[in-house]
């Protein structure tokens, strides 16, 4: 709207009360989701961090090969806690790149294209991954060794 | 008295098509406020600049502006705390209506969807209601709020969309919320508890830090998050 | 372009008195009310008010409405029309107990009752020494009942116009039939036809050059008024506050001397002892501020300078940061000074208009010494003048005033628009402001207005201020003619219509002109001192002669002519007047 | 004239203090892992259905060059981690918000603090100051599987 238009249009009183402010139908929704971002934050200090020293400080890039992921996938449990970790960032990341959707990206048709372009590929990335996690049969790779 | 410059953020709809920057240079005292220094603009140099102002001492959240980016009062801020040139712009956020004037109306707006008023049904009593000096402490921060809207019109998330009911609106809506006297708590944490409302809130502190009473924003929005999710429980 | 409205009833002004009228108009559903207000309402000065409402609620101590009104009258020097005070004082009670079920946030005592606190010239048994009758919230009592009275406003619904300015008042068959107001954001004239109106613009503490009053404090009702040939009253009472922070006028509130705090002179000393023995710093103000200016006359200002020192160090750093924040906080941002540990500068500061609008008790504009009103015209809060305040006021009885006669006028306009018929418009309303304003933005060259202003302001603070004599009066009266002959020819530079606020300031300062020439002429007027007017040819107050009001009439001409009107006195007997 | 301001332009023209630059930072960083995760889980996927794809993709990971970026991705992810719990502390407890600029720097200071030996152990290899990270750990697996990739060169 213009502004001479908004100007123009103050002839009329300022009332008192009654004032409706359109309330959104997701509120549960931002609550959980609010919630769920802490959660799953405080989830993955522990998993995200142990992850990143893991690998870029004990094994370190330099030594890293299919055979050293493969050796450790061995271990459900290590097959676990990935699968944990992946859920939780991807899940995480991807309400936080929805808050950054619906900050920048106004417009309501580009948003929601933007959005089902990011929430495919997030989700589907997170189905592959858990996926090869759990299909994951140690005993079709020790033929490498 | 030293010189100092001011250069500000031109605009007037009649004639302008987006916003100019003009410079003005003025003596002024370092101990003047940034208002005298615009007052002697206006005054003396160029009668067009336009702006609110009344009480001068940071008492009724007229003269909410930008200097130096960030939001203040410009009866609050003295001229020795700014530097030989000042830029002064208006919020952001708002429509200018001209120059430093910005409209209001959805601020006000905003504050009036919070039922910001006491809401008690019960009878009165003969005499005042009785409140201990610790419940009236609860929410005595929260009570200074002059309406300036330095603090909404700072936060990222109010920029980024003007539904946002603003901090503003939280800290009125939190001044009853937490007054033991009120009984429509439930209502108005129903109101915030919203997409558009307390969740839309980043902790960003722009607000806190914009507020010329220096009222602990942030924390109230944060006390209002917790009573929610308490009281949904 | 112009547009035209229809109410019942219009509130002028959205502070304390306007938006207390404002609700009680409200109440009654029958009514169509609007609110017009040059500011949004929470702007109002009353926000700036600290120190506390006076109630004589005996929460600490043993206080009674009797004792309230006699401090009060003998604040007023006994000018003050005891009707009107005995009404204010009975029903502080009530509205106090009023505004706090509203929502006010006041402080509270241990056991959780509205908490009050000294203030000056209150007292108990009638002068023995000072009561604890302020009802206070820390110290933004004013700006907390601001808020309150908006909130409620909110509540029930009141219709507002934000941002209009009122630029004359409709009189039409010997009644009021409404306003004619200006919209700031587009320039267009709207004609609000109504039968009743109530004129609740606050002061016009901007005819000095230093005030504790705000920028918009004008005093735009009482100059259309005049205007429209309503006289004004008492206006050569103006008050002088003590402590105003040095240069710029910002108040202290007398909170400070109320919680303990001391003026000090150049020597250190506590000077007031001298001039007060028995209240010493919790004397009125007219006293305080007198004492001060002797002080900085015989060379004990600080360094000889303009000012003394209010000192507040001892009162530690807790009773500051709870009791009284906003002082330390104008303090440190102002002065860079922590009252904590320093003490303030201090000079008086041009306050409060005991005088204005004349009224009776329920709000009607009274235009006679025979209580002549004029149908559907009232007035209510500083514009006004009931008169409770009389020479002078006591602090914490102007927030009292707003309420209890803001609540009165508002009842009784109710009553008055149930009754009344909307009277008619007269011919072309709008004729003489278009006609004033057009003038003003066609002048294409001349002299700011703002330099008339600061020439104003100069003026009245020297020889109309805190003491005042006959020749420096006439000065001032010559002076002010001189600014209204320069007035024609001053230029207003922006010559849009919207926010055009260069144009608003200077139909303003006609308005500051007319308000100071009426001042000083009926300063000059008065051959006595009494409460705030205190002239040094008549150094004492003259019962015999002039304990009457007076009543100010501005001529067809532009002159000033002065009429008188009785004190009512009912049981205080007139007394010399010693703290 | 569009007088509105919008999203992230507008956060850089208004003068914020640490609470803003914090939060800018840490939209950053959680959005530049959220793409890094996409191509890392894709990428690491694919050791399952073809270990040589794998091992041929790592390749760019052991380009010095590529060490700096790994080093940005520790620190984008400690810091929101650390800035992380900076907001969930406050808001579990919000009195410590009137502390917020202390608390930020704190969380601040602590990422540098973690930064510090982290840069070393990562980057100094690169530059021949010191060795690579878990060397003697590999050393000693390369003797039972000599045939892992990253064992070759060792062997040879
Ligand atoms: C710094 C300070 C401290 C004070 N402290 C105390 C205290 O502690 N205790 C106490 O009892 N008293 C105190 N007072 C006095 C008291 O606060 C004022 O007298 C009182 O608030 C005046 O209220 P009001 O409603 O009459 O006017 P205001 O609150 O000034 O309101 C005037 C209203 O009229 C409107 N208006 C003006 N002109 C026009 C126009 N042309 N058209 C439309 N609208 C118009 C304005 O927008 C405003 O809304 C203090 C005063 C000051 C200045
Ligand atoms: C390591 C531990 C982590 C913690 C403690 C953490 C914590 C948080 C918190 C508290 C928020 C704020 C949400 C809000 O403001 O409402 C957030 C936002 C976000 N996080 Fe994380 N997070 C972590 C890891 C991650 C990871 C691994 C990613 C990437 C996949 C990520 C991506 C994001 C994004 C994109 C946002 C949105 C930022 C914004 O709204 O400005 N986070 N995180
Ligand atoms: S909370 Fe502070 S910044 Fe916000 S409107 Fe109120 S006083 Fe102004
Ligand atoms: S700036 Fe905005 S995001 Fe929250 S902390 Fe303040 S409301
Ligand atoms: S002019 Fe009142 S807050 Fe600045």
């Amino acid at each position: 709207m213009t502004v001479a238009a908004q100007v123009d249009g103050r002839g009329e009183p300022r009332r008192g009360g009654g004032y409706d402010r359109p309330k959104g139908r997701l509120a549960n929704f931002e609550v959980f989701s609010w919630f769920f971002m802490r959660i799953s934050g405080l989830v993955l200090i522990l998993l995200a961090l142990y992850h990143l020293i893991w690998w870029n400080l004990v094994i370190g890039v330099e030594h890293l090969d299919s055979q050293v992921v493969i050796e450790r996938w061995s271990n459900p449990f290590w097959r676990l806690f990935n699968v944990l970790l992946v859920t939780f960032a991807l899940l995480h990341g991807l309400n936080g790149a929805r808050y950054s959707i619906e900050d920048y990206i106004r417009r309501r048709g580009l948003q929601i294209a933007v959005k089902t372009i990011v929430y495919s590929v997030v989700l589907v990335t997170l189905v592959i991954g858990v996926y090869a996690l759990l299909t994951f049969d140690p005993a079709s790779f020790f033929a490498i060794r | 008295m030293p010189m100092v410059t001011l250069r500000i953020q031109r605009f007037d709809p009649e004639n302008d098509q987006r916003p100019v920057y003009r410079e003005y240079a003025v003596n002024a005292d370092p101990t003047d406020r940034v208002l005298d220094a615009i007052n002697s603009v206006k005054w003396y140099q160029d009668g067009s600049l336009t702006y609110r102002r009344s009480c001068a001492h940071g008492i009724c959240g007229s003269d909410a502006m930008r200097i130096n980016g960030a939001n203040r009062l410009a009866c609050k801020v003295l001229i020795r705390d700014v530097g030989a040139k000042v830029t002064i712009e208006p919020l952001m956020g708002f429509r200018v209506i001209k120059d430093l004037v910005v409209d209001m109306e959805p601020f006000f707006a905003q504050f009036r969807s919070v039922l910001p008023y006491l809401i008690n049904d019960e009878g009165a009593p003969e005499r005042e209601r009785t409140q201990s000096v610790h419940e009236r402490e609860v929410y005595d921060d929260t009570t200074k709020c002059i309406l300036c809207a330095a603090c909404t019109t700072s936060c990222p998330s109010f920029w980024a969309d003007e539904n946002f009911v603003g901090p503003a609106a939280i800290v009125n809506a939190h001044r009853f919320i937490f007054d033991s006297r009120d009984k429509a708590a439930a209502e108005r944490l129903d109101i915030l508890n919203d997409r558009e409302g307390v969740w839309r809130c980043r902790t960003v502190f722009n607000c806190t830090e914009a507020c010329p009473r220096e009222i602990r924003i942030t924390k109230a929005i944060g006390e209002v998050k917790k009573a929610i999710l308490s009281s949904a429980r | 372009m112009i547009h035209t409205h229809t109410y019942d009833a219009l509130v002028v002004g959205g502070g304390g008195a306007g938006m207390m009228a404002a609700i009680y108009l409200s109440r009654e559903s029958r009514l169509r009310t609007a609110v017009i207000s040059k500011l949004y309402p929470t702007r109002s000065h009353t926000g700036a008010a600290q120190g506390g409402i006076g109630a004589a609620l005996g929460n600490l101590e043993e206080d009674h409405p009797e004792w309230h009104a006699f401090d009060t009258v003998k604040g007023s020097d006994y000018l003050g029309d005891q009707d009107a005070i005995e009404t204010m004082c009975r029903e502080a009670v009530d509205v106090v107990i009023e505004l706090e079920h509203m929502g006010l946030p006041f402080s509270r005592t241990p056991d959780g009752k509205i908490a009050q606190r000294p203030f000056g010239g209150h007292t108990h048994h009638q002068g023995q020494g000072p009561v604890r009758r302020s009802c206070y919230a820390a110290d933004r009592t004013g700006h907390m009942i601001l808020q309150t009275l908006y909130q409620n406003c909110i509540k029930n619904g009141v219709e507002f116009f934000d941002e209009f300015q009122v630029v004359d008042v409709m009189l039409a068959e010997g009644r009021c039939v409404g306003v004619v107001a200006y919209e700031v954001a587009t320039g267009d004239l709207h004609v609000f036809h109504s039968k009743s109106v109530n004129l609740a613009t606050g002061g016009f503490g901007r005819i000095f050059s230093i005030t504790s009053n705000a920028h918009a404090n004008t005093g735009d009702g009482p100059a259309v008024a005049l205007r429209r040939g309503i006289p004004l009253e008492d206006m050569e009472f103006y008050q002088f506050h003590p402590t105003g922070i040095y240069k710029m006028g910002i108040l202290i509130t007398e909170g400070v001397r109320g919680e303990g705090g001391v003026l000090r002179n150049d020597y250190g000393e506590r000077f007031m002892e001298r001039y007060a023995p028995t209240m010493k710093d919790l004397a009125s103000r007219d006293v305080v501020a007198r004492a001060i200016y002797q002080e900085m006359r015989e060379g004990r200002g600080i360094n000889g300078k303009r000012y003394v020192y209010l000192d507040a160090t001892y009162l530690g750093a807790e009773v500051i940061e709870q009791k009284l924040p906003d002082i330390a906080d104008f303090c440190r941002t102002y002065l860079g000074v922590d009252p904590v540990h320093e003490p303030m500068p201090i000079q008086p500061t041009a306050h409060y208009a005991m005088g204005g609008i004349p009224t009776n008790v329920d709000g009607c504009v009274v235009i006679d010494d025979r209580g002549t009103v004029v149908p559907g015209l009232y007035a209510a809060g500083e514009t006004a003048c009931v008169s409770v305040h009389g020479g002078n006021r006591l602090g914490t009885n102007s927030l009292l005033d707003l309420v209890v006669f803001g609540r009165r006028s508002g009842l009784h306009m109710a009553e008055f628009c149930l009754e009344a018929d909307l009277g008619s418009l007269p011919e072309n309303p709008t004729r003489d402001v278009a006609a004033e304003l057009e003038r003003l933005l066609s002048v294409a060259a001349g002299e700011p207005p703002a330099r008339l202003r600061q020439e104003l302001q100069d003026t009245m603070m020297d020889f109309v201020g805190v003491f005042r004599e006959e020749e420096g009066m006439r000065q001032a009266m010559d002076k002010v003619r001189e600014l209204k002959r320069r007035y024609e020819a001053v230029v207003v530079m922006d010559k849009g219509r919207r926010f055009n606020t260069d144009l608003l300031e200077a139909w303003e300062l006609r308005n500051l002109l007319d308000l100071a020439e009426v001042t000083a002429a009926s300063a000059l007027n008065r051959k006595e001192s009494r409460g705030a007017h205190s002239r040094e040819d008549f150094p004492n107050r003259d019962d015999e002669n002039w304990l009457k009001h007076t009543l100010a009439v501005q001529d067809v001409d532009g002159g000033v002519r002065i009429d008188y009107k009785p004190v009512t006195i009912t049981q205080f007997e007139p007394k010399e007047r010693v703290y | 004239m569009e007088v509105r301001n919008r999203g992230l332009v507008t956060a850089l023209r208004y003068r914020g203090r640490e609470g803003m630059w914090a939060w800018l930072l840490h939209r950053a960083t959680g959005l530049g892992v959220l793409f890094f995760l996409i191509i890392h889980v894709i990428e690491t996927a694919a050791v399952v259905y073809s270990p040589e794809f794998y091992d041929e993709a790592l390749q760019i990971y052991k380009n010095p060059f590529f060490r700096f970026a790994e080093l940005l991705i520790f620190f984008s992810v400690l810091f929101h981690a650390v800035n992380g719990s900076r907001i969930v502390i406050q808001d579990f407890w919000p009195y410590l918000m009137e502390r917020q600029r202390q608390l930020t720097w704190a969380a601040g200071i602590v990422v540098l603090l973690v930064m510090v030996p982290v840069t070393w152990i990562m980057v100094a290899p690169v530059f021949g100051l010191a060795e690579e990270p878990g060397l003697e750990r590999h050393l000693e697996r390369c003797v039972e599987r000599t045939q892992a990739p990253a064992c070759l060169e060792v062997v040879e």
